[in-house]
């Protein structure tokens, strides 16, 4: 593989950049494979490399439907937080976010991590005591963040209107090294590192049935034939529910669309990443200068990935409460994900019934910003058999009710 | 009996349609099988009108009926007489099993006028407001930007609008805004 | 923006007249059921992509409660029906073969 | 030089001159003009700078389609980035600025990025600035984020009004031109209700420009003519500047309507966003000329032949002296003829095909005008400003054959329809081969709530680009539409245009078809993004197949015209690298909206005082004017405290405190939820509701209850007053009101409708007004009325009567452990009796407390409050709550929940008193520590504050917490963390902190 650098780069512009390879190659599907992943997102993709790294397992094939990369890890906001407030929680993303500090060496591909330093802003005494909580609890469980107040929050980010008028600004909970990414870069590094590795990542490649034997599984239908595997983790976000249905077991998953959208781009003008969760409304500006805005999800199941007006509508009016340049900004594109949602709104990273298949999903609104804990931690448990990264997030926690609940607040009451 | 206050003190503005609180009326919840006789009964007994039908409101002046949903009414009577309305009801319908309570006091009244009115509420509510669509004798019950409210027409041009006491100023507001010159839209 | 029809007042209202409340005819399980049975009624959900029964209820409207038959993947709507049953009308089923021959959901085809 | 023709110009009025200024130069131009047409007709060809490598831009485009021509327009909170000059509207007094430049449009340092540009392919990006690390955050991002953005930022304080509108309609057209009011008169001649809408201010579209003729007269009388019919029909109606931004599922379509933004700052709304529910859409959205890929095609002065054709007909503009055309097709030739006509020099048409025959290439060559087949551009000449062109032959490598000076060269590669609004809601394409566009598929259109296709392209934008056929087709579509909905067809039958017959276009994607690498690196796609053939290229040779792929890692179609003039051309040039056909590389998604529209729109009204429902009291206006800190609770803004002088909040709410345990406080109470519960199984449902035993209470007495969801967790909880046998009170929090309003008829509903119950919700009905305090009864004896004596009303006791003349209803429930009277009035009548207490009850002392004091003298009795003690995650038994959870009843809603083995696990942290032991307030939110840390290296912790507060009444910190098996550790200290790391210790106490025996509240 060519080495990307500033001198490879001045060498191939004396030849028009004729010189450049595929960042990926294209191979054949073997007969079978150590390791098969379904799926190749970011987090598929990031599974199949720390298995490769951290494990030594190179006989790895992940196998996509469409694109690689063409699912959420393309279409999401791209925010990076481990500001978290359940133990669980803050040590996935955590260990994510600390990844994604050396990742563009790591992968000698540079995914622009931003740790522009993010934000949430307390707009009710309630959201004040709630992010009190969090910071009290980060800072046992090793994540760096501070309760800050309102005229700091200004300072950061001058276009905020604290004082209300409806949700005055009382303060944030500030992750210094929180930030943002670029999303397809992501999927593109971890690519080019697995097929680096020897690995076969196979695109237009679907998976039509799960072969089973006593219990296990033993390999994959799919439109480029049957496969083989040893084992088999599942890693496709909205689809989880049709690829455990052909495995054979159920998840307490629904599958809704997110809402986002861009503005134009204009110069920079916000360095920091903002959300306010009482309006359901987060937004940082991009490396190209557009304001990247993230809204809520549809009350509803839905896999068309279309946007969808009525949220934007109460995102859109948040923002220009609280960011008052926005009125004259123009929208350029809206559109809709589709997110997976367990019944505790935190992912699944867990064993199946059937004993050498395993389920990474249910990420929610979270996916970006966990794919390289969230790889690491799964090729961990897909190698050994156990994670101290994915032990509170398996299946059973639904029957005995140890959820691991991040919503704060059951409703402020007086 | 001491008085009973509006909301907003009979709010008024006149734009390219007027905007008015009206003054407390005597609003009854009945909530009960609309197909019995006796609630059919009790409810044009106190308000002196025909009893509604699906989406229909019958209204003249201040005393109607406007039906709610399938198990409720809202019976109107002037403000002074609710109490004994109230009670007349309740004998009325003593045995059976019913559900009658005041909500005078818990909503805000508004008279919307004029002939911008149905293009002020088409900018609020998410409801075909065209004459062919919706007239005088219907009820909708929707929503007001972001609040809950419930419309019919005394006449041709002109609407009353409840909604919660509680968001009374923030409805007006609505209104106002949509109502002010120069936001005519000309398509009714 | 979803378009849909109230059963109960007739109305023909956007999404946002209505509250969305997940899926349709789950079977209440309370003291004394399995852990099993207890798990599936609380978290197990159909989430199919395509015919989906789901509940919704008319909040700026009528206030009722109604169960919608729609397609997941094209948002089409089969119908609507009352939610005091426990299983959709031999009607609304037939208008989902029309539609959807073969279709399958829970028990129900 | 560009400049303005003496004579004509269809859309100017000559006698209207406007003035305006462009970066400061004073300019004037006509009304009709737009600010592209008015810039040109001043000279001013260069407009702005590149995104990327800063290269100047000329105008290229006359529409929306436009994505050089972006200005800064307005001034102050009225400045608006990234306004396109060729859909602006001139005005008087108007005043743009170019972006992306510094210091100058003339002189831009960045455009050294141009000298570099064969350092910046595509994605060189990812490919470095990654050594050393350090150097990404302090060095290349600072630099990468300084030169993103085109416009300058926008400033606060829009002083301008937005508002939606909801329309409802059979069909709606969007379009203005003949195809789209062709398709109108054929629907509204059906009897169905119809919109017909126009983006620009004028209408008929091409049409007028391009010298058709329908029924036999000039297009512009026709259109006139069918513009009159249309107003004439009743169930018809035009509206322009409006715009087709979006389609939705269910026949939703977004307009965009740009009320005022030609006369800023008049009466009225500036913008207007129409919620149109559609029953049938027809999207008469025209075509898009495409460019030409050859070396300098961005230079000022290359254009749309269309474009070019625009300016000089509608606006009398002369682009230029000197115009070399270069064209695939027969419909650039037009251009050649409207030049001449004006009296303009054409050059040559340069053709790319072997031959051109046609009707309109003879007429060409008729008028003189030298005509050059099989030939393309080699390259432009010129840095700035178009200086001249190479000519080499269209199959060869790029050997120069001919120069020809001119200074516009008018491009044309063939027209794509319009079809984005076709696609926002899954409308599919089919791949035309003989026009080289893509096209709706009529087999694939979206489908609406019935399954039912609810969009129809017509005209242009359906492929049909000659004008008979498109009115053909139009009219069909009107047609169809409204048979579609159950009219009956009528008059069809479409207007008969002349139909001039072209020969069929080339498909040219390169220019020439053998150019090498260094013409590719000089062969723009996308002008805003600077995207070449060569970055295409590159990404299709590294992997990046999927197009898709090559957009994000080339930006291809990414900037603010969204490809409106590159995606085909990049999917073409993407398709023969990968040596696959157009059709299988596929496009990429169209996401709405159509063109940009403003944020404001989007939201509305809701803005200011009108964002969103702000709930008020009957008593919030005495709140208003004497000094309350509101905190917002749900859309409530309830008083935090009532400041009095100079004090600060701690001092007043200590002030409250004191003075409700020694004299007498009001508080106002009227959010609290009150639910009426009636009918014969009310009883029985309450027992479900509630983890409590109601159906045993007996009327004229309270009972505090909690609910629980069915996983067993705590979701609200309050005094529940038996009124008569089968009729109960239930309060609830104020943020409960209408959720547990909603969750109880959720049951009722759908799993126990045969239960007889009614529910209703008469929060608002009534003010409610707790009178606290040891004074409370002798100020309501000396009120006047009922027997409020602890015989006739005792604790937990309610009754009906009347106080000062009001009718009311007394509950005798406690939240502070005082003695404590709420009283229930009605609403309109809360005000009067809330002036009467204080007044006659500044003898006792009297002063109203807010919700924090009520939360400290709560928090001294050691009652929890739902949302502080309960986050969703938490039990009654946490809580020490078992008292309320009734052991009689065989079922309640989450009693299977409570019973999985990890609510039961005796591990469980549970409510104790926390006290500190140097009395200081321990941090709000702290967790207790233990030792070790996980496997996560994360530090163990074993409980945690809940609420924490200074309580007045005993000087000291009191907190309530949860701690692992807390209960059984009483008189133990704990280490809660500080954020700083140190530590602060408390003992587990009972929560109990002020009269443990109740005997304050009981008197």
């Amino acid at each position: 593989m060519k080495r990307y650098s500033a001198f490879a780069i001045a060498r191939e512009a004396a030849r028009n950049h004729i010189g450049w390879g595929r960042a990926w190659a294209k191979r054949p599907p073997k007969k079978r494979y150590d390791v098969i992943i379904v799926g190749a997102g970011g987090h598929g993709l990031a599974t199949a490399y720390y298995l490769g790294r951290n494990f030594g397992i190179t006989n790895v094939a992940i196998l996509e439907k469409g694109w690689l990369g063409g699912g959420n890890t393309g279409r999401n906001t791209t925010i990076i937080r481990s500001n978290y407030l359940q133990d669980p929680s803050a040590a996935i993303y955590e260990k994510a976010r600390s990844l994604y500090e050396t990742m563009s060496q790591d992968l000698n591909y540079n995914v622009m991590f931003s740790p522009r330093g993010l934000m949430m802003l307390a707009q009710t005494e309630h959201e004040v005591r709630g992010y009190e909580r969090t910071a009290h609890a980060n800072a046992l469980q090793g994540v760096e963040t501070e309760f800050i107040s309102a005229r700091r929050v200004k300072e950061l980010c001058p276009i905020i209107n604290i004082d209300g008028p409806r949700y005055p600004v009382l303060g944030a909970l500030w992750q210094a090294r929180g930030g943002t990414a670029r999303h397809d870069a992501v999927a593109w590094g971890y690519a080019r590192a697995c097929s680096d590795m020897g690995m076969d990542i196979l695109q237009q490649c679907e998976v039509t049935g799960v072969r089973q034997a006593d219990g296990k599984v033993t390999g994959v239908d799919t439109t480029l034939g049957e496969i083989g595997c040893d084992k088999l983790g599942i890693v496709v976000a909205g689809h989880s529910g049709v690829l455990a249905g052909m495995a054979g077991f159920r998840l307490p998953i629904e599958s809704v669309a997110l809402q986002a959208l861009v503005s134009e781009p204009i110069k920079p003008c916000m360095d920091v990443v903002v959300m306010a969760n009482t309006v359901h409304g987060y937004m940082s500006q991009s490396d190209k200068g557009e304001m990247v805005i993230g809204g809520s999800a549809d009350g509803y199941n839905n896999y068309t990935q279309r946007g969808s007006f009525h949220h934007l509508e109460h995102t859109v009016s948040a923002l220009i409460e609280t960011f008052p340049i926005m009125s004259r900004l123009k929208m350029l594109r809206q559109w809709g994900g589709i997110v997976d949602m367990t019944g505790d709104r935190s992912p699944i990273l867990s064993a199946t019934p059937l004993g050498n298949c395993f389920i990474n999903c249910g990420w929610g609104t979270g996916g970006f910003k966990a794919i390289p804990g969230s790889g690491w931690g799964f090729a961990e448990l897909m190698a050994k058999g156990q994670s101290p990264l994915c032990d509170a997030f398996g299946l059973n926690r639904f029957t005995e009710g140890r959820f691991v609940d991040e919503s704060v607040a059951a409703g402020v009451a007086h | 009996m001491s008085e009973t206050v509006t909301a907003l003190g009979g709010a008024h503005y006149a734009g390219y349609a007027t905007i008015t609180e009206q003054p407390a009326r005597g609003m009854i919840t009945l909530r009960g099988n609309l197909a019995e006789v006796a609630v059919k009964n009790a409810a044009t007994g106190v308000a002196g009108v025909d009893m509604p039908d699906l989406r229909e409101c019958h209204i003249v002046d201040q005393r109607g009926i406007a039906w709610m949903s399938p198990d409720e009414l809202l019976v109107m009577v002037p403000h002074p007489e609710v109490a004994s309305a109230v009670s007349t009801i309740q004998q009325t319908l003593s045995g059976l099993h019913s559900l009658v309570v005041d909500v005078s006091d818990a909503r805000a009244l508004f008279r919307i006028e004029g002939s911008g009115a149905r293009e002020v509420l088409a900018k609020l509510c998410p409801v075909d407001l065209s004459p062919a669509a919706f007239g005088p004798g219907q009820i909708r019950r929707t929503r007001l930007g972001h609040v809950s409210a419930a419309f019919w027409m005394v006449d041709d041009s002109a609407f009353e609008l409840v909604c919660f006491r509680s968001v009374a100023q923030y409805a007006f507001d609505l209104l106002k805004t949509a109502a002010e010159p120069g936001g005519e839209v000309g398509v009714f | 923006m979803l378009i849909l029809t109230c059963p109960y007042c007739g109305v023909s209202g956007e999404e946002t007249e209505f509250h969305g409340g997940g899926e349709a005819h789950l079977k209440r399980f309370g003291p004394g059921a399995s852990e099993a049975d207890f798990e599936s009624y609380l978290f197990h959900r159909e989430n199919p992509k395509g015919v989906h029964f789901e509940r919704w209820r008319h909040v700026n409207g009528c206030g009722k409660w109604f169960i919608a038959a729609r397609d997941t993947a094209t948002l089409q709507v089969f119908g609507t029906y009352p939610a005091q049953t426990t299983e959709p009308p031999q009607e609304i089923r037939d208008k989902i073969t029309a539609a959807r021959p073969g279709w399958r959901w829970r028990d129900f085809a | 030089m560009s400049t303005r023709l003496q004579t004509g110009g269809r859309l100017i009025d000559r006698n209207q001159r406007l003035s305006f200024t462009f970066n400061g130069t004073p300019m004037t131009g006509f009304a009709g003009d737009t600010l592209a047409a008015a810039l040109l007709g001043n000279d001013q060809m260069l407009m702005g700078r590149s995104f990327k490598y800063h290269r100047p831009r000329g105008v290229v485009a006359a529409g929306p389609e436009e994505p050089n021509a972006l200005v800064g327009l307005g001034q102050g909170p009225r400045f608006e980035p990234n306004q396109r000059a060729t859909t602006t509207e001139l005005f008087d007094g108007l005043s743009a600025i170019s972006q992306n430049h510094w210091p100058s449009l003339n002189f831009d340092i960045g455009a050294v990025n141009n000298h570099l540009s064969k350092f910046f392919p595509a994605g060189f990006y990812y490919k470095t600035f990654m050594y050393p690390r350090a150097a990404w955050k302090h060095l290349f991002e600072p630099i990468v984020r300084h030169s993103a953005g085109l416009g300058k930022v926008t400033q606060p304080g829009d002083p301008d009004r937005y508002e939606h509108f909801y329309a409802f309609y059979d069909v709606v057209v969007i379009g203005g031109g003949v195809a789209g009011l062709q398709a109108a008169l054929a629907a509204g001649h059906a009897g169905a209700k119809v919109l017909v809408m126009e983006q620009s201010a004028h209408w008929g579209g091409r049409a007028p420009v391009d010298g058709v003729e329908i029924d036999g007269k000039p297009a512009e009388d026709w259109v006139s003519a069918t513009l009159q019919a249309l107003e004439d029909m009743e169930n018809v109606t035009l509206r322009s500047r409006l715009m087709g931004a979006g389609v939705y599922d269910h026949g939703y379509l977004l307009a965009y309507e740009r009320v005022s933004d030609h006369r800023p700052g008049t009466a009225g709304p500036r913008h207007r966003l129409w919620r149109i529910r559609a029953g049938r859409i027809i999207t008469a959205t025209g075509a898009i000329e495409r460019p030409l890929s050859f070396a300098g095609n961005d230079l000022p002065g290359v254009m749309l032949a269309s474009a070019v054709r625009d300016y000089v007909v509608n606006w009398a503009i002369s682009p230029g002296d000197r115009t070399v055309i270069v064209t695939n097709n027969d419909d650039a030739y037009r251009t050649a003829l409207a030049l001449q006509m004006a009296g303009l020099i054409v050059a040559a048409v340069i053709d790319a095909r072997p031959t051109a025959t046609g009707a309109l290439p003879q007429a060409v060559r008729d008028a003189g005008i030298r005509v050059e087949t099989g030939r393309g551009i080699a390259k432009v000449k010129g840095r700035a400003r178009v200086e001249g062109v190479a000519l080499c032959a269209q199959a060869g490598e790029g050997a120069v054959l001919e120069e020809i000076p001119c200074d516009v060269v008018a491009m044309s590669g063939g027209w794509s329809p319009v079809v984005h609004l076709w696609s926002h809601c899954g409308g599919k394409l089919t791949w035309d081969a003989a026009q080289a566009h893509f096209r709706p598929d009529p087999d694939r259109a979206p489908a609406d709530q019935d399954g039912a296709p609810f969009v129809i392209a017509a005209g242009a934008a359906n492929g049909h680009l000659q004008a008979a056929d498109t009115l053909r087709d139009a009219a069909a579509a009107g047609q169809n539409a409204a048979v579609a909905l159950g009219r009956d067809p009528a008059d069809g039958t479409a207007a008969r245009a002349n139909a001039v017959a072209e020969e069929p276009l080339l498909p040219v994607w390169i220019m020439p078809q053998g150019a090498g690498p260094d013409l590719r690196s000089k062969m723009w796609l996308d002008y805003q993004n600077d995207v070449k053939v060569s970055d295409v290229q590159l990404a299709a040779r590294e992997g990046y197949e999927s197009v898709e792929h090559t957009k994000r890692y080339t930006t291809l179609g990414m900037a603010t015209d969204q490809g409106k003039l590159s995606n085909i051309n990049g999917l073409a040039v993407l398709s023969d690298a990968l040596g696959s056909d157009i059709p299988q590389v596929g496009t990429t998604t169209f996401r709405p909206p159509y063109t940009p529209i403003s944020m404001a729109a989007i939201a509305g009204e809701a803005r200011g005082d009108t964002f969103l429902p702000l709930r008020r009291t009957p008593m919030q206006d005495w709140h208003d004017a004497n000094g309350a800190d509101f905190e917002p609770v749900g859309h409530w803004q309830r008083p935090y405290t009532f400041r009095r002088g100079g004090e600060d909040r701690a001092a007043a709410v200590k002030r409250e405190i004191t003075n409700t345990r020694t004299n007498v406080g009001l508080l106002d109470a009227s959010t609290l939820g009150k639910l009426v519960v009636k009918g014969p199984d009310a009883g029985k449902f309450l027992d479900m509701m509630y983890t409590n035993m109601m159906s045993t209470l007996k009327p004229g007495r309270c009972r505090y209850g909690l609910m629980c969801d069915e996983n067993g967790f705590l979701i609200d909880d309050g005094v529940v007053a038996r009124l008569d046998d089968d009729t109960f009170l239930c309060h609830t929090t104020t943020g409960g009101a209408d959720r547990i309003h909603a969750h109880m008829e959720d049951w009722l509903q759908c799993e126990w409708w045969d239960w007889q119950v009614y529910v209703a919700n008469l929060t608002e009905q009534y003010a409610q007004i707790a009178v606290v305090g040891p004074k409370a009864r002798a100020l309501l004896e000396n009120l006047g009325g009922m027997d409020v004596s602890a015989e006739a009303l005792p604790f937990m006791g309610w009754a009906d009567g009347t106080l000062a003349g009001h009718p009311v209803r007394i509950y005798r429930i406690s939240f502070s452990g005082e003695l404590s009277y709420e009283i229930a009035v009605p609403a309109g009548q809360g005000r009067a009796l809330w002036d009467t207490l204080l007044a006659v009850g500044t003898q006792f002392g009297i002063m109203p407390y807010g919700t924090e004091a009520l939360h400290v003298m709560r928090a001294e009795k050691g009652f929890i409050m739902i949302g502080d003690e309960t986050d969703g995650t938490i039990i009654p038994q946490d809580l020490g709550l078992d008292w309320a959870i009734s052991k009689k009843k065989d079922d309640y809603l989450g009693k299977r929940g409570q019973a999985r083995s990890h609510m039961t696990d005796p591990d469980r942290w549970k409510l104790v008193g926390l006290e500190t032991l140097d009395g200081g307030v321990l941090p709000d939110g702290a967790y207790a520590v233990a030792p070790g840390s996980n496997a996560n290296g994360q530090r163990k912790t074993q409980g945690r504050v809940t609420s924490t507060y200074y309580s007045p009444t005993l000087g000291r910190g009191i907190a309530m917490g949860l701690v692992h098996k807390g209960p059984d550790r009483m008189g133990e200290e704990l280490e809660f963390a500080r954020t700083d790391g140190t530590m602060m210790r408390a003992r587990i106490v009972d929560p109990v902190f002020y009269d443990k025996d109740g005997e304050k509240q009981n008197v």
